[in-house]
């Protein structure tokens, strides 16, 4: 049941927030971020209580299920469970969320339909995390477009319409594949079993022939890369990121794109696990290929959104990586991968906003010396900038790392080649610093150092990316899937057959 | 009497068909487009006639009847159309009336 | 007959007489609110005996009907569609034609017709019903009588529907020629063996082509836009809807029957059709300026959605065809419905016809944009909406037999549906630049009002908790 | 007395703490407080380095080796690496150099970056390097060694790019970290292919598994790979372009990073694994080339720079190539004795150059200098007590022993006479630019007013470190001068013996000839071009030659030609993403159709009617025939 209220209380608080933001703004924010840091601590609790994550002997097990039915006629349950893996990104979203809560201040238009959709988006996306019916996962991934079509269309800037309507297409085209690829998972199933289900726990164990599982496994890959995005899925990132307001941006980046290395790693490669390990190379290579080209892309960029959006992207093809590596070290690197790159992609689009409010552009071209006005505002980016060059002693090259090397088992030249995406992450990453925060101060409209409050979010954020780099034992422990135990299982006995 | 194979009928039946279809779409004219028509109609309640004859059963020519009498209602609607179309478009070419495209 | 008989044909008896209460109702003096009474009233009155016959169903009266529920499930909802219509265009019809009391007279007939075919077993009866039904449409196409268009468009149906009539009875003539009945049933379960000279396949295939013509399936589909069109706006919402209900029940209960030889052999034409169907319906509609066009295209895509559940056959295909029909009607009645309702108030009635005319429609009309977003949305398939729902089932129902390439055709072609309706969905909420004429406030009468909002609700509902209309579907499994 | 042991992790954790209070309550102390910080916990760590080494000495540990685990650092299934501390005679070496001269380099600091306005950030960053730098060598795993490694990595940057006001150094400093990056990523898929093949990363236990399993293409490939982390750490051809560019910051930096300590992390890394180079020959030879190539081409360079530092950076490069040669060679404690002299005397060459450069007001370049013996006497004596010693001056230099060492070990070991040769080329030519610049800047007449005197708090480490660059080389004396060898006995017990011991006394001596005879003929050239006044100011870098020698031999232009502007033009370019055309293609093509199926709907009646029929003959044909 506690899942339930997770997965409810920030569409309640958002709605909530809807009629009272015609009164007073401020209460409907604190509502709003009531309504996030209520199931954060939830979950928080959730986790300390328990205490099976460090026990290694006990293996991995859910934290918390919840069922009931929903269209009983096709085996349709509402069905959520949570292991650490959705115990994780969950509480991603949660903690996302919330920052974002606290950072809206009423000077959108409609601020309450803003704030309500912002909450929907975070429950839908809380949907995807939770469900262990494939039938309600899907539902959650596809009415996350909802609210984030609408946020872009009605409070993005510039050329929303064209963005937003690629995006959706784009991930509509992907969304409807992975529908085909589900609802002929459930009638295989059926026809083998006699049972209909969709609960995923079942469907994995559907006895499928080579190529029919293939075709499946590439219906839930195309959704991902879309959503993720993998080159040649990404075109529509950039500009969606670009145009979409600041919190939205945030919330896309940091937590929606994760939902397809979710999927990844809790659908596609467990339940499809001897196809995975055909179809791994051809995913890996799109994954490296995304990892350099998306940061190649990001070099030629002036816009810091844009930048920011190829690097995302150029981040989360190591998650691809992490996946289809077929071991628990490349499974665990993923998921602390994608919460340290939510937390750092997090901080980054936190910081272009407060440079595009306080000079008014987001040109690099146009920006210069910010050092020289705001030290320790420039101090901070350059600590999210360094995240994202992976440096040792923050979260994400611990995420990298593990990635590279459980991809290199059986994958070395790929994770060889994926590994010099860390140069050209360097690249952009201190192309950022030298032209914003270097060089000789330029005209900006304000100059004061006054950005406190986003600043305070960015600074917890990197405390808690510097505790991850060197503590990050219990994120690890908690990072496992209940799937992942068997499928390294799984991989290891086919070794042996070898 | 002789009895007429089956085939025979039907090869007759398809042939007035055909004539049907090809006047249908050769004609402009939507008089003769209309009597194109009724050739089918004609063509498909011959071949249930001769159909039924095979079986030794009335329900061929019932069904005849059928088409004969929805036939006439068919074409009782179509003429009021034809007077309505000619009075508003003054020709009873066909290929006039293409204001609804793309 | 007795009366269990006499308890399952009352419907349609009652359906019958309607028109002619109607018409004597007229002849006694022409009054448009007594005749919409009368005919809600008679309406109201099928349907109850419709829900109170499916007690006694299934019973064959002769050899020409057979109501079980089945046929009732598509009889209540041709009725309820046609109530719906009646109610929708009320003020539509008594604003464009002077003397709109025979259009009801004519909808009962249509109406009449379709669930006779819904009730058909018999060759006979389907082609009564299905000729029973065109011909009250070609007269409700073209009944506003100082309309061009709606005379081209009643023109154009009157020749086509009639040629593909003689397509359908000539194939009925070569079937019955081979197998010495005419029973759908017998053609449906017709032994491979009977088939070894081709003409029962050869008519087999003449009638599906003169079905295929009637449900607007590619390539018969050309006519579909220019009726849409061309027809009074409430017309076309009864011939996109209620019209295609009564040929679907034939069509499921005979030829999507499993192990049938005949339904086997037309897999690959109906495989076929859909994907064209799919693709060319989406395609036409993308580059569309004209609503009506638009769905009418966009319907041409739905029909081949529909073909796809028709490959399953069975159990699958009676469930995926009746959801997804509920889904499409609800979401269809919407979408016309605020067109309709649009239509009397705006360029001195010509309507909003042209997309570009709804360009901030919402916030001009934020009832009427909402039922207009949502029925765009159910038609696109989005989840929580009815047309997810149905999109499911057409899904499963193609997966099956492992129609991969066709499932794959119906993804990517939805993602082009998508594209129009959303360009759509963009435009009513979009801020309007300059005042317009669409934004004059729009008050529609209030059955027409109950109406869009049941729609919707359907919709939601539908999509949000449909265990309960899956539940009737499981009960009226013909098979 | 174990207290002492578990007092370890302090030697990093002091100048860390330093950082932390510096970057979080920098703006809320005074300068006073901000210096005593910083110098304060990194003398303190030298003192603690001190206490170690003296125990080490006395009281050895158990292993020749003081360990301290911290915390577990990443534990998934097979792969496990800890935050764990070790404390050998080779890391105590680099401890010792990097928190002595840290430290006094760090009071220089306090004098020469007394005006400028980021003084508290300065020490920040200075004193999170030491912190790294610690981590560097103390580590006793690889990944908590290559923290440290892009520890370093990063303070260079930050202090490269430390005025950061002028878009240059931004760009030397970008410079720095990728082409250092470069090296970094060999060496991480380095680690990445010895954990697969040894299931750790712990040094000592795969070093223990390197020895079991002997050559195999694994350990020479891995090598390779470190190798690549190495030359690019350390400024080794091919990716030694950065170094001179990374003179941009501050001439401490200078000293402290890039000549002292972390350019020779890459000399660190190849000695600690010098098993797996043991075990793949092929790769240790390339060691020596690279060592021999580098140091010829960066002393060549040398010659040709207007810039005092960029002479003092060229020189680093081409010592660092000593040691490499030295490493290549098998002569293990002789690299690491170069290093450590190397370390005294450059540092000491550094801190005198940033004396001058203080003194006329930030002006570098040489040929604007001159005559600067006698204004400024003590500079002028530390710094040539400190060219004597890169020169290596025979007896009396730290430099001479060391240097000799090496070369002596080179011509013993396998296929070592040409290398040989190559190596006194170098001493021949490093000589050679040492007095050019000693001439230039002190002799002749002077060219520019002097603006500030020299300090106490530079002063002293001058001082100190010119009395290190005589009294160190003493350390280890050659077998012909009563083979006293202290340091290679002390580092011996981490590194292996040398084999040259046995050669006979005439050999040492006659190649000790050779050497400095060719350090005298390079310091008389050096007088007969630059030593007389009349000369002095011709200026020679208008010639073709010299104008490839000032610009490091073209490897920058080609990099530039070939890398560099490939890659940033093209993305460029290519900013609207190419990829975006294969959607609007696709679109462009779905109009057309959809256009073209528009056209069918031509309203024609017969059109229609042809399409039902011609429908119904295609079904008929698949239904009946297919």
């Amino acid at each position: 049941m506690i899942l339930v209220w997770i997965l409810v209380l920030p569409a309640a608080g958002g709605l909530a927030a809807y009629f009272a933001a015609g009164s007073n703004w401020r209460v409907a924010r604190a509502i709003l971020a009531a309504s996030m840091a209520a199931p954060l601590l939830l979950l928080v609790w959730l986790w300390g209580r328990h205490s099976g994550f460090s026990d290694a002997s006990r293996g991995t097990e859910w934290i918390g299920q919840f069922t009931i039915a929903w269209i009983p006629q096709r085996g349709i349950q509402f069905a959520l469970a949570m292991d650490g893996l959705a115990l994780l990104l969950s509480l991603l979203t949660c903690l996302v969320g919330l920052v974002v809560a606290l950072s809206l201040n009423g000077s959108h238009k409609l601020p309450g339909a803003y704030a309500l959709l912002l909450a929907l988006l975070t429950t839908a996306m809380l949907g995807v995390f939770l469900a262990s019916d494939l039938f309600l996962f899907f539902v959650s991934y596809e009415v996350m477009l909802l609210p984030a079509y609408a946020l872009l269309i009605g409070w993005g800037h510039g050329d929303t319409r064209r963005a937003a309507t690629r995006f959706f297409l784009f991930t509509q085209a992907g969304g409807l594949l992975m529908l085909v690829a589900i609802l002929g998972l459930h009638v295989a199933h059926y026809q083998a079993t006699g049972v209909q289900t969709f609960l995923y726990r079942e469907l994995s164990n559907t006895p499928l022939s080579p190529q029919v599982s293939l075709l499946f496994l590439t219906g839930f890959i195309l959704a991902f890369a879309v959503k993720l995005p993998l080159v040649p899925f990404h075109t529509w990132q950039p500009d969606t990121y670009a145009s979409a307001s600041a919190e939205t941006t945030i919330l896309f980046s940091a937590v929606m794109a994760k939902t397809a290395g979710y999927g990844l790693l809790r659908f596609a490669v467990p339940m499809f696990p001897g196809a995975a390990e055909t179809a791994a190379p051809g995913v890996m290579a799109l994954g490296v290929l995304t990892i350099l080209y998306a940061s190649w892309l990001a070099y030629g960029q002036t816009d810091l959104k844009r930048i920011v959006a190829y690097s995302s992207a150029g981040h989360l093809g190591y998650i691809v990586l992490g996946a289809f590596a077929m071991n628990d070290i490349g499974t665990r690197g993923a998921i602390v991968q994608m919460v340290c790159h939510g937390l750092s992609v997090t901080g980054l689009f936190i910081a272009v906003d407060v440079i595009e409010r306080r000079t008014g552009t987001r040109d690099i071209e146009q920006l210069g010396g910010l050092w020289k006005i705001s030290p320790r505002f420039g101090s901070l980016a350059l600590i999210l900038a360094l995240a994202t060059l992976g440096l040792p002693g923050l979260g994400n090259f611990v995420g990298e790392f593990l990635i590279l090397t459980g991809t290199y088992q059986h994958h070395p030249l790929g994770a060889a080649i994926a590994a010099f995406g860390a140069v050209l992450a360097a690249a952009y990453s201190l192309r950022i610093v030298q032209k914003v925060f270097f060089g000789p101060p330029k005209e900006v409209t304000e100059t004061s150092d006054s950005a406190a409050f986003p600043m305070t979010i960015c600074a917890v954020l990197i405390a808690a990316l510097v505790w991850i780099g060197f503590f990050p034992q219990p994120l690890l422990d908690a990072a496992r899937t209940v799937r992942a135990d068997r499928n390294e299982a799984l991989v290891a006995s086919a070794g042996e057959q070898q | 009497m002789a009895v007429i194979p089956v085939e025979h009928g039907l090869m007759l039946a398809t042939v007035l068909f055909s004539i049907g279809l090809l006047g249908l779409l050769v004609r402009r004219n939507i008089l003769y487009m209309l009597m194109s028509v009724e050739i089918m109609l004609n063509a498909a309640g011959l071949a249930f006639i001769v159909a039924g004859a095979r079986w030794s059963q009335p329900d061929g020519q019932i069904m005849f009847m059928i088409i004969l009498t929805m036939a006439a209602a068919e074409v009782a609607v179509a003429l009021a159309l034809v007077l309505r179309f000619y009075r508003q478009f003054q020709t009873l070419d066909t290929d006039a009336a293409n204001t609804m495209r793309g | 007959m007795n009366s269990a008989q006499f308890t399952a044909l009352a419907p349609l008896m009652v359906l019958t007489v309607a028109p002619i209460v109607v018409m004597l109702l007229i002849a006694v003096r022409r009054r448009h609110r007594v005749c919409l009474w009368a005919t809600l009233g008679l309406l109201a009155l099928t349907l109850a005996l419709i829900v109170r016959g499916s007690g006694k169903a299934p019973v064959a009266i002769t050899g020409l009907l057979l109501i079980d529920n089945f046929a009732l499930f598509y009889m209540a909802l041709t009725v309820s569609i046609t109530i719906g219509v009646v109610l929708l265009g009320l003020r539509y019809m008594a604003h464009e034609e002077s003397q709109p009391e025979e259009y009801y007279i004519l909808l009962l007939i249509a109406a009449g017709g379709a669930c006779a075919m819904a009730a058909s077993s018999h060759f006979a009866s389907f082609y009564l019903g299905l000729e029973i039904l065109s011909v009250a449409q070609y007269t409700l196409v073209s009944y506003v009588r100082r309309d061009r268009r709606g005379t081209e468009a009643g023109l154009k149906y009157v020749i086509l529907a009639a040629a593909s009539a003689a397509f359908l009875l000539f194939g009925m003539a070569l079937v019955y020629a081979e197998l010495g009945t005419m029973q759908f049933d017998a053609l449906a379960h017709a032994p491979a063996e009977q088939l070894q000279n081709k003409v029962v396949l050869l008519g087999a295939a003449m009638m599906f082509a003169a079905i295929g013509f009637k449900l607007s399936i590619v390539p018969f589909h050309l006519w579909t836009a220019d009726v849409y069109q061309g027809a009074p706006t409430p017309v076309t919402a009864f011939i996109a809807t209620a019209a295609k209900a009564g040929v679907f029940a034939v069509l499921v209960r005979y030829f999507a029957v499993e192990n049938s030889y005949v339904a086997h052999s037309l897999h690959l034409f109906v495989a076929i059709t859909a994907a064209a169907s799919m693709l060319a319906g989406n395609a036409l509609a993308l580059v569309q300026q004209n609503v009506k066009r638009l769905l009418a295209y966009s319907s041409i895509a739905h029909m081949g959605y529909l073909s796809v559940a028709f490959l399953a056959g069975g159990q699958m295909a009676n469930d995926a065809v009746a959801v997804y029909l509920a889904a499409y009607a609800a979401a269809t009645l919407g979408a016309f419905g605020v067109i309709i309702a649009v239509a009397p108030h705006i360029h001195g009635g010509e309507g909003m016809e042209r997309i570009e005319d709804y360009r901030g429609f919402f916030w001009a009309q934020p009832f009427l944009g909402t039922i207009f977003i949502i029925s765009l949305l159910s038609l696109m398939g989005i989840p929580l909406t009815a047309g997810f729902l149905g999109k499911v089932y057409v899904v499963i129902a193609g997966a099956k037999d492992a129609h991969w390439i066709v499932l794959g055709i119906l993804a990517l072609s939805s993602v082009m549906g998508v594209v129009y309706y959303l360009r759509l969905i963009l435009l009513v909420v979009s801020r309007p630049a300059v005042e317009r004429p669409s934004l004059v406030p729009i008050n529609p009468p209030l059955g027409a009002k109950s109406v869009l909002f049941l729609a919707s609700v359907v919709t939601l509902l539908l999509g949000v908790y449909p265990a309960p209309l899956l539940a009737i579907t499981r009960a009226i499994n013909p098979f | 007395m174990n207290f002492v042991n578990s007092l370890l992790w302090t030697i990093p954790a002091l100048p860390l703490a330093g950082f932390i209070t510096l970057a979080l309550f920098g703006d809320r102390i005074a300068r006073r407080s901000v210096s005593r910080i910083a110098v304060g916990t990194v003398s303190l760590s030298a003192l603690l380095a001190l206490v170690f080494a003296f125990r080490f000495v006395t009281a050895p540990p158990e292993g020749q080796a003081f360990q301290q685990a911290l915390w577990s650092w990443i534990h998934v299934g097979s792969f496990s690496v800890d935050a764990a501390l070790r404390l050998d005679s080779l890391s105590m070496v680099m401890v010792l150099v990097v928190t002595v001269i840290g430290a006094l380099i760090h009071l220089y600091s306090t004098e020469y970056m007394a005006d400028d306005e980021s003084y508290t950030r300065f020490f920040a960053y200075l004193n999170l390097f030491v912190a790294a730098m610690l981590t560097l060598v103390l580590a006793d795993n690889l990944l908590f060694l290559f923290l440290g490694w892009e520890g370093v990595g990063l303070c260079s940057f930050l202090l490269i790019g430390f005025w950061y006001e002028d878009p240059k150094n931004g760009r030397a400093a970008a410079k720095a970290f990728l082409v250092t990056r470069i090296g970094d990523v060999f060496m991480l898929i380095g680690m990445l292919l010895l954990f697969w093949h040894f299931g750790t990363l712990h040094i000592q236990t795969l070093l223990g598994a390197v020895n079991t399993e002997g050559h195999s293409w694994h350990l020479t490939l891995a090598a390779l790979l470190l190798l690549g982390g190495a030359i690019g750490k350390s400024g080794q051809v091919p990716l030694q372009v950065w170094l001179p560019d990374a003179m941009a910051g501050p001439t401490p930096v200078s000293a402290l990073i890039h000549a002292a300590t972390m350019v020779t992390a890459g000399v660190y890394l190849i000695a600690r694994m010098n098993p797996i180079f043991i075990h793949a020959p092929g790769i240790q030879h390339l060691v020596a080339v690279i060592g021999a190539v580098t140091l010829l081409i960066a002393g060549l360079c040398a010659l040709a720079q207007r810039d005092i530092k960029r002479v003092l950076a060229y020189s680093t490069v081409s010592q660092i190539g000593y040691m490499f040669l030295a490493l290549g060679a098998g002569a293990w404690s002789a690299a690491m004795f170069h290093f450590f002299t190397h370390a005294i005397f450059k540092a000491l060459l550094f801190m005198a150059a940033g004396a001058i450069i203080v003194a006329l007001h930030h002006e570098q370049d040489m040929f604007k200098m001159g005559g600067l013996r006698r204004r400024m006497p003590l500079v002028f004596w530390t710094y040539l007590i400190g060219s004597l010693s890169l020169a290596a001056l025979p007896l009396v230099t730290a430099g001479f022993y060391s240097k000799d060492k090496i070369l002596f070990e080179v011509f013993t070991s396998e296929h070592g006479k040409l290398l040989w040769a190559v190596g006194v080329a170098g001493a021949f030519i490093t000589a050679l630019y040492t007095f050019r610049m000693n001439f230039l800047v002190f002799f002749g007449t002077q060219k520019s007013e002097i603006h500030k005197g020299t300090g106490l708090a530079m002063a002293l480490p001058l001082m100190l470190l010119a009395a290190g660059a005589t009294v160190v080389g003493f350390f280890e004396l050659p077998a012909v001068f009563g083979h006293f060898t202290l340091f290679s006995s002390f580092i011996e017990h981490t590194l292996p013996g040398t084999h040259g011991d046995h050669a006979s006394h005439s050999l040492e001596l006659m190649l000790m000839a050779v050497s400095t005879a060719a350090v005298f003929a390079g310091i008389a050239v050096a007088y007969f071009i630059w030593g007389s006044a009349a000369k002095k100011s011709s200026d020679v870098t208008k010639r073709p030659l010299s104008r490839l020698l000032a610009s490091g031999m073209g490897f920058d232009w080609l990099y530039e030609r070939a890398i560099v502007s490939p890659y940033s033009a093209g993305a460029r370019a290519n900013a609207a993403d190419a990829v975006n055309a294969l959607y609007t293609a696709l679109v462009s093509g779905i109009e057309a159709i959809a256009f073209s199926l528009a056209r069918t709907q031509s309203g024609r009646l017969r059109w229609y009617m042809a399409a039902i029929a011609f429908g119904a003959v295609v079904g008929i044909l698949l239904v009946v025939y297919a």
